[in-house]
């Protein structure tokens, strides 16, 4: 572990917690964005450029300005009535996290794989990327471009219904 | 095939044909609507050139072809195997695999692309004239050039997928061309029936292009190392398919559903009349050279799938047969000019497929260029004469029509001669090659009943065509504008097309009338080149390996017979005696009830509108009326249930007592529970479906 | 076609931008501490006093009609007496005006007889004192005839004709304010 | 050195975050943005085993990595859509009153 | 000698860092008693570079803002008619001196029910994009900052970071106004990303790269002119160039762009509650991101650094920059204000077509045979076709929209 890991890892975790935690809407997607970035860096400490700029360029330039829109479009800005800490909701949330997290924990420490140390030289490249998506995974690729294309109409029309309906 | 050493200009750049007229076509959508020259320029110049690439195409092929042995016999100078220039490119790399498309050019697509790209380019020039006063002239050009774009790539295309976009777009130009006055509610109707009927026989064809595909591993027809589909053919017919069939057959028949419905056979041929709501350039561009000439020519050109599978063939040869006798029957009664040829159209059809189907595939496809010529010629004639009558379109208003149009009369002779298969117009010796190929096809009334129905057609297509001529051309003019200053009414739609000038008819300018002179001289003498015996150039041309038949006299004899008489009962019943104006048909008197079953065309719509439509709609019927089954059911075990519940209630009260009680808590009790569990919320099925997976993922560790 | 007006409008701007160097007559422009507009000559700001010759020559007697006529009052005015005598003599002692009540409304040149207090030209009159900065004393007051040519020359032409002229009319050298048309002392002038 | 485990326990954490985050919390725009949490989990332990792998030249880590921003990217335009229009319908975004199928 | 003015400043940062070195062996001597380490000598260097980097971004375009300002004000002054400033310093060309000193010592106001955490971030947020864009620009021959083979990529995803600081700026300061503009400008800027990024595209075809240097490198000729490759030149490259150009203009909230700021409607939009040095933050991310985008511009269609070679590469890369910034001045000079939903009908209807057209025509120029002269000059009159036609048929479309009354959505 070093200190880069640590610092992202802060970084990342605070983010998260905050964003799940605060009862102010725009806080939380500010801290989502944090967060955001904390993964972009891991993403950059792990060789993988190419995934880190688009993070960024899909999670902090679209779905955290979409979720910004959202939360403005909705006139909600803080969830008051949200329970408290110790509200059975929140220890009941807690509590299954926690068995989520420890059947993790549990598979992660019983891999003996998990203790190798990152090998050297190891690093993306965005014409071999460029290349396996035209290639190997070109019918995923394929599959995306058109869920993309049918999201996208599927989000307007959703968004258009009320419209429609004045027509 | 020898091996590809010199491949000419023309080959490796065949793509230029088709892609001309698309370009044309897309410059010219993008033209605004007052550039009518302009765009009428583009489209005629681009399919001229195509033209012009297209008899190069010829040339060379047939230097391939015949020349090597020129001043040799004639027998000798078959080379006796097939031959090919191929071109192909890789369309895209997917993993290992490539898909590739690419172009041919062999005899079959020589000679097609040259008859389509000529009789679409005299079409051009004649709706010049024709479609002169229509607003909407740029749209009419930019359609035809896409129409005859992809007809021509369709004939130039060495992959069946290739092959299977352009009959697509040629699908959708035909759409947009039958649907050009959409304002008319018929003719929307006829683009959407036309659409749609195709498409039925479109979806066999696919099936068949992906099951040869993944039988052989490829789409193209033919490659250089001589594994493309077709050449697989005989490995293919080795292996099982369905219904009995061979591989090879099941695929062959699956491609035949495609050409059914394209080129109207039995018993997809209903939308190709109604496709006589486009203007009339349209409908002989239909009728003659691209659209369905593109079944007979998707057959033609996967031929040796068909050969491989007999039964196919059979099948193929009878529902010919029977379209043919059965459209010239519709045909004789018929009263719309336009509607008469469109039923000859599916008659000859019907003749070319039989053609394909009993083997004689170089007749068919030399019946299918003659044809394309003169059914050019015969819709450009109407199309001249519906012209000059100021669209009046029904043959019993006409009449006398010669003597004021007499260049659009005389080459109408000759294409109804050559039609009605008289000697030695071009329909006689192409006629006379399919129907030597039916007699030929083997022994027994089953293999020579389509040669049987095909000599009543040949006499019921001299008789349907004879009547036309006598009732539109000769006689004194029956219309109802035959007196000047009754032309009040009806007159506003007549306006898009050409000047209102009420009275008597009046002959086509020279752009529409040349164009048919030079289809008449071509109608007339093109049928030499395919001479029988061992003069037959086309034969000789079209399928090398195969010897053509020799001369049969009794089959010439037949058919001319059968022709002249067909012809002289035609003068007979409206020759000798012009019809006068509003007297009724003299067929009706002789044939009756019959008549009138065949001028309702065999009653087929009506057939369908009472079975497939029916069906469609009871379907909808029976699944609405087991829902309300369903939900009567449903309904009356809630009653049942509730009646139950309420004695059980009575019962519970009075004569249980409260011992029970606590019993029926704990299952309410345990019934709240488990509802909770389906609250709605989705955040508790969330946490159900964290919880349990970690369960099992505890359970999957510790095991 | 699509962006034509775009086009025309960027070649506008740009001829503005490169004539703008070379024809200085564009430039609107005044640089005002160094360059400043010449003022029209009906311009006026605050009133002054007019002197002939020396300061001790001027022009007022003193009569208080101006200090009476003037709207916001802010004209102060002590006629001067005889130290001898105790009687009063044509000349005031003192004369203030306020200038941060003056509101220009030339009134007290309007109706002087004598044509003893005018108009002045002046703006940049800031001080650093908001009660007493702006008043004005006699001495400050007091401004030549040469001046008042200087910033109205055809005003004090007429008025210097006129005062001669009333002068050859009454040999005493005090003239009667009854001779003199009250309240018209400056013809209106349209043009600079 | 950091090894591949320390990446899978931050991934699993920040997992468990967005996890707590989706069950717990009321209101929808914030349950989208707990399972946007946990998709960017996920995306960063494929890209740490693709880090670690012996064979990184496949590329498989960062094209699943790429694939699933995609499709979260997808998933949150069409997740917001519908939080804005069921708060037309309802006025109010808390996941606790979407309870009716009907529309 | 040209060389010598050419790698001038590459010498003299290869110098200060020798020097820095130099220096760190003799304090480690003095200290240690032995030079450093190999690595730490490494390590050293490069730290060093780093900072000289940093230094030279923040100083040369903080010197280039100041200019800009002067620049604008000179240009929009003279387009009207008008002398601009004049007085600080010669031409007033220390202007933007007195500037800062004034936004230095004005009084920080915060609004009393801002989120006073979101209103103090904003313009430290909004200013890092853009000082970060100039991180992946080549300056000139052996003077690019960094050499990431996702330049590109990275330029825009740093970029987008920026919407997310004006909407902080907007909702920090909890005013109806400041709001407004902040979803304006979001909304804008998110709109436009799309049609600058697939402006950019056609580029990243034919080069083949996402790195800038390369992308620089694939425009060079090795003759003195070195203008031949520019990709502006092409018909696509001019068509992107267009488009890149008019993207940016909306991608900086410049005018015609400017309804974020929108002054005549909602004063000054996101940054109305900003006063001294953070509105100077704010402004000077505006002109920093100006001159950023002005910079790619330069590098993925104006040949980067390349040029005749009377001027050393970097002057050529600044010079092309500056004209790039003084063609939006002229703009801002020249046009209104947009409004709305005419911008937002621009951006989807009309560039985004455009530009994936575009990327369709560069395909066809791609796979057109160009080694003779004669095939080049038929693949540049085909490509220039599809493009010039493309343009006629989208700009039929908005023609037809152009002179319809505004619609309503809710309030008719």
């Amino acid at each position: 572990m070093d200190t880069a890991f640590i610092i992202l890892s802060l970084i990342t975790v605070a983010g998260a917690v905050w964003a799940v935690t605060l009862r102010n809407l725009i806080h939380a997607v500010l801290s989502l964005v944090l967060f955001f970035f904390g993964i972009a860096g891991f993403f950059f400490y792990l060789n993988a450029d190419f995934v880190g700029w688009v993070q960024i360029l899909v999670y902090v330039g679209a779905v955290a300005i979409l979720a910004i829109f959202a939360v403005m479009l909705t006139h909600n800005l803080t969830a008051e009535d949200e329970p408290g800490f110790f509200s059975l909701r929140w220890l009941t949330g807690m509590a299954i996290a926690a068995t989520v997290g420890a059947v993790l924990w549990f598979a992660i420490r019983s891999n003996a794989a998990m203790s190798q140390t990152a090998p050297a030289g190891v690093a993306s490249n965005v014409a071999d990327i460029g290349r396996k998506m035209m290639t190997d995974w070109v019918v995923p690729f394929e599959v995306v471009s058109l869920l993309l294309t049918a999201a996208m109409i599927g989000a307007i029309v959703i968004a258009m219904e009320q419209i429609s309906h004045r027509k | 095939m020898e091996p590809a050493t010199h491949i000419p200009w023309i080959a490796s750049h065949l793509w230029l044909i088709p892609l001309l007229p698309f370009l044309a076509g897309g410059v010219s959508a993008l033209l605004p609507r007052r550039c009518r020259k302009l765009s009428a320029g583009l489209a005629i110049g681009a399919i001229g050139i195509s033209t012009l690439l297209s008899f190069c195409a010829l040339a060379e092929s047939i230097l391939r072809g015949l020349l090597p042995h020129a001043g040799r016999q004639w027998s000798a100078m078959q080379t006796h195997e097939a031959w090919h220039w191929l071109t192909e490119f890789t369309w895209f790399s997917y993993g290992t695999t490539s898909l590739k498309l690419g172009f041919v050019l062999d005899p079959l697509t020589a000679a097609m692309a040259t008859m389509v790209s000529f009789v679409s380019m005299l079409i051009f020039i004649y709706s010049l004239g024709y479609m002169d006063r229509d607003k909407n002239f740029t749209r009419f050009f930019t359609f035809l050039s896409l129409f005859a774009g992809a007809m021509l790539g369709l004939v130039v295309a060495n992959n069946l997928l290739l092959f299977f976009i352009c009959w697509e777009l040629v699908g959708v130009a035909s759409y947009l061309l039958i649907g050009f006055w959409y304002h008319r509610p018929s003719a929307a109707a006829a683009a959407k029936k036309a659409f749609i009927v195709t498409k039925l026989g479109d979806i066999g064809f696919f099936a068949g292009l992906l099951w040869l595909y993944h039988a052989t591993g490829t789409l193209q027809f033919y490659t250089p190392d001589h594994t493309g589909a077709l050449e697989q053919a005989t490995a293919l017919a080795g292996l099982p398919g369905i219904m009995g069939l061979s591989l090879a057959g099941t695929i062959a028949l699956l491609i035949f559903c495609g050409a059914v419905g394209k080129s109207g056979q039995w018993p997809l041929h209903v939308w190709l009349p109604d496709a006589m709501e486009g203007p009339t350039p349209v409908s002989a561009l239909i009728h003659a050279a691209t659209m369905v000439a593109a079944g007979v020519f998707l057959v033609a050109r996967t031929y040796p799938l068909f050969q491989a599978s007999p039964q196919v063939l059979t099948l193929v040869a009878w529902i010919g047969a029977f379209t043919a006798i059965m459209a010239a029957t519709i045909a004789i009664a018929q009263n719309d000019i336009k509607r008469i040829l469109a039923y000859s159209t599916v008659s000859q059809l019907g003749y070319m497929v039989m053609g394909l189907g009993v083997g004689g595939m170089a007749a068919a496809m030399f019946h299918l260029l003659m044809h394309g010529f003169f059914k050019a010629l015969l819709f450009l004639g109407a199309g001249s004469v519906i012209h000059g009558c100021h669209n009046e379109q029904d043959v019993f208003k006409m009449g006398g029509v010669k003597k004021h149009m007499p260049v659009t009369f005389w080459t109408y002779f000759v294409g109804t001669l050559a039609l009605a298969g008289i000697f030695p117009l071009a329909g006689f010796w192409s006629k006379d090659e399919v129907l030597t190929a039916a007699f030929n096809w083997g022994g027994g009334w089953f293999h020579k009943g389509p040669f049987a129905l095909g000599c009543i057609g040949v006499f019921l297509t001299a008789f349907y065509m004879w009547r036309q001529v006598c009732l539109v051309f000769l006689g004194e003019y029956r219309g109802e504008k035959a007196t000047v200053g009754h032309k009040q009414v009806g007159h506003e739609e007549a306006e898009t097309q050409h000047e209102t000038v009420p009275g008597v008819p009046h002959e086509s300018p020279a752009v529409m009338t040349v164009p048919l002179v030079i289809l008449a001289i071509f109608s007339a003498f093109m049928g030499f080149s395919g001479l029988p015996e061992h003069a037959n150039l086309i034969h000789h041309f079209l399928s090398p390996e195969h010897a053509p038949h020799h001369v049969n006299w009794f089959v010439i004899a037949t058919a001319s017979a059968l022709a002249f008489a067909g012809l002289g009962v035609g003068h007979l019943l409206y020759g000798v005696k012009p019809l006068a104006a509003d007297e009724p048909d003299p067929l009706k008197a002789k044939l009756g009830k019959l008549r009138d079953f065949c001028r309702d065309k065999w009653y087929w719509d009506e057939l369908y509108e009472a079975t497939v439509v029916r069906f469609a709609n009871i379907a909808a019927v029976v699944v609405d009326l087991g829902d309300r089954l369903l939900d009567g059911v449903t309904v009356g075990m809630g009653l049942l249930a509730r009646g139950l519940s309420f004695i059980n209630d009575k019962f519970d009260e009075h004569a249980i007592n409260r011992s029970f009680d606590g019993s029926c808590g704990t299952v309410r009790l345990m019934g709240r529970c488990f509802a909770a569990l389906q609250d709605g919320r989705v955040q508790s099925y969330l946490r159900l479906v964290a919880v349990a997976a970690a369960l099992l993922a505890f359970w999957f560790f510790l095991k | 076609m699509l962006g034509n007006g775009l086009l025309q409008g960027l070649v506008v701007t740009a001829r503005n931008f490169i004539r703008s160097y070379f024809d200085p007559e564009r430039l609107t422009t005044v640089q005002y501490p160094e360059e400043r507009v010449t003022l029209p000559e009906n311009s006026r700001s605050f009133p002054f006093l007019v002197y002939d010759g020396t300061p001790d020559n001027l022009r007022c007697v003193a009569c208080k009609i101006c200090e009476q006529e003037c709207p916001p009052q802010c004209i102060y005015i002590e006629v001067e007496r005889d130290p001898k005598t105790g009687k009063p003599v044509r000349r005031p002692r003192v004369f203030d005006i306020d200038y941060s009540v003056c509101m220009q409304c030339q009134i007290c040149a309007e109706v002087c007889p004598f044509d003893a207090i005018k108009m002045d030209q002046v703006y940049e009159l800031a001080g650093t004192d908001r009660f007493g900065g702006m008043l004005h004393d006699k001495a400050a007051l007091l401004k030549s005839n040469e001046y008042y040519h200087q910033i109205r020359p055809t005003e004090a032409d007429e008025v210097d004709a006129r005062l001669s002229q009333s002068k050859k009319k009454v040999s005493p050298p005090i003239a009667k304010p009854a001779a003199v048309p009250p309240a018209q002392p400056v013809p209106p002038k349209t043009d600079v | 050195m950091t090894t591949l485990a320390h990446f899978q326990i931050l991934a699993s954490l920040l997992f468990v975050i967005g996890l707590f985050g989706a069950v717990t919390r009321r209101n929808a725009i914030v349950v989208l943005l707990s399972i946007e949490i946990m998709f960017n989990a996920a995306n960063l332990s494929l890209v740490a085993f693709w880090r670690y792998s012996p064979h990184p030249e496949q590329l498989s880590g960062v094209m699943f990595a790429i694939f699933g921003i995609t499709i979260a990217a997808a998933e949150a335009a069409v997740g917001l859509a519908l939080v804005i229009v069921i708060y037309r319908y309802y006025k109010s975004i808390e996941v606790d009153g979407m309870r009716s199928l009907k529309g | 000698m040209y060389n010598f003015f050419d790698q001038l400043f590459v010498a003299l940062g290869a110098w200060l860092v020798g020097l820095v070195v130099a220096a760190g062996n003799g304090v480690s001597k003095l200290c240690c008693g032995q030079p450093m380490s190999e690595a730490a000598a490494h390590n050293v260097a490069a730290g060093t570079q780093v900072v000289l980097i940093c230094v030279t971004i923040y100083g040369v375009f903080a010197l280039c803002f100041g200019l800009a300002t002067w620049l604008e004000r000179k240009m929009l002054a003279r387009i009207q008619n008008r002398y601009g400033p004049n007085r600080v310093g010669p031409f007033g060309l220390l202007q933007f001196v007195a500037d800062g000193v004034k936004m230095l010592t004005k009084e920080d106001i915060v609004p009393a029910r801002a989120d006073k955490l979101v209103h103090f971030l904003a313009p430290a947020i909004v200013l890092a994009p853009a000082l970060l864009m100039f991180g992946f620009l080549p300056f000139g021959r052996n003077m690019a900052p960094t050499d990431l083979d996702t330049a590109v990529i990275a330029f825009f995803a740093v970029g987008a970071g920026s919407e997310l600081a004006l909407f902080m700026a907007g909702w920090g300061s909890r005013n109806k106004y400041s709001i407004l503009g902040a979803l304006r400008a979001v909304a804008q800027m998110i709109s436009y990303e799309i049609p600058l990024v697939l402006a950019a595209v056609p580029v990243v075809m034919i080069v083949g790269s996402l790195s800038t240097s390369q992308i620089v490198a694939a425009q060079g000729t090795d003759s003195f002119l070195d203008v031949k490759g520019w990709f502006v030149w092409t018909p696509w490259g001019f068509a992107g160039f267009i488009l890149f150009l008019i993207a940016a203009t909306a991608e900086s909230n410049r005018s015609p762009f400017d309804i974020p700021e929108g002054e005549s409607e909602i004063i000054a939009g996101f940054h109305v509650e900003y006063s001294g040095f953070k509105f100077a933050l704010f402004f000077m991310a505006e002109y920093l991101g100006m001159m950023a985008m002005a910079g790619l511009g330069v590098t993925l269609f104006l040949g980067g650094w390349h040029g005749p070679k009377l001027l050393p590469s970097w002057a050529w890369f600044m010079l092309k920059g500056f004209l790039i910034v003084c063609w939006l001045i002229w703009l801002r000079g020249t046009l209104p204000r947009l409004r709305v939903d005419q911008l937002m009908a621009f951006a989807w209807k009309a560039m985004l077509p455009f530009a994936l057209f575009n990327i369709f025509a560069t395909a066809v120029w791609f796979y057109l045979p160009k080694t003779t002269f004669l095939q080049s000059a038929v693949a540049w009159i085909i490509t220039a076709a599809l493009v010039v036609a493309a343009y006629l048929v989208i700009s039929r479309f908005v023609s037809r929209r152009a002179g319809a009354p505004r619609v309503y959505r809710y309030a008719s």
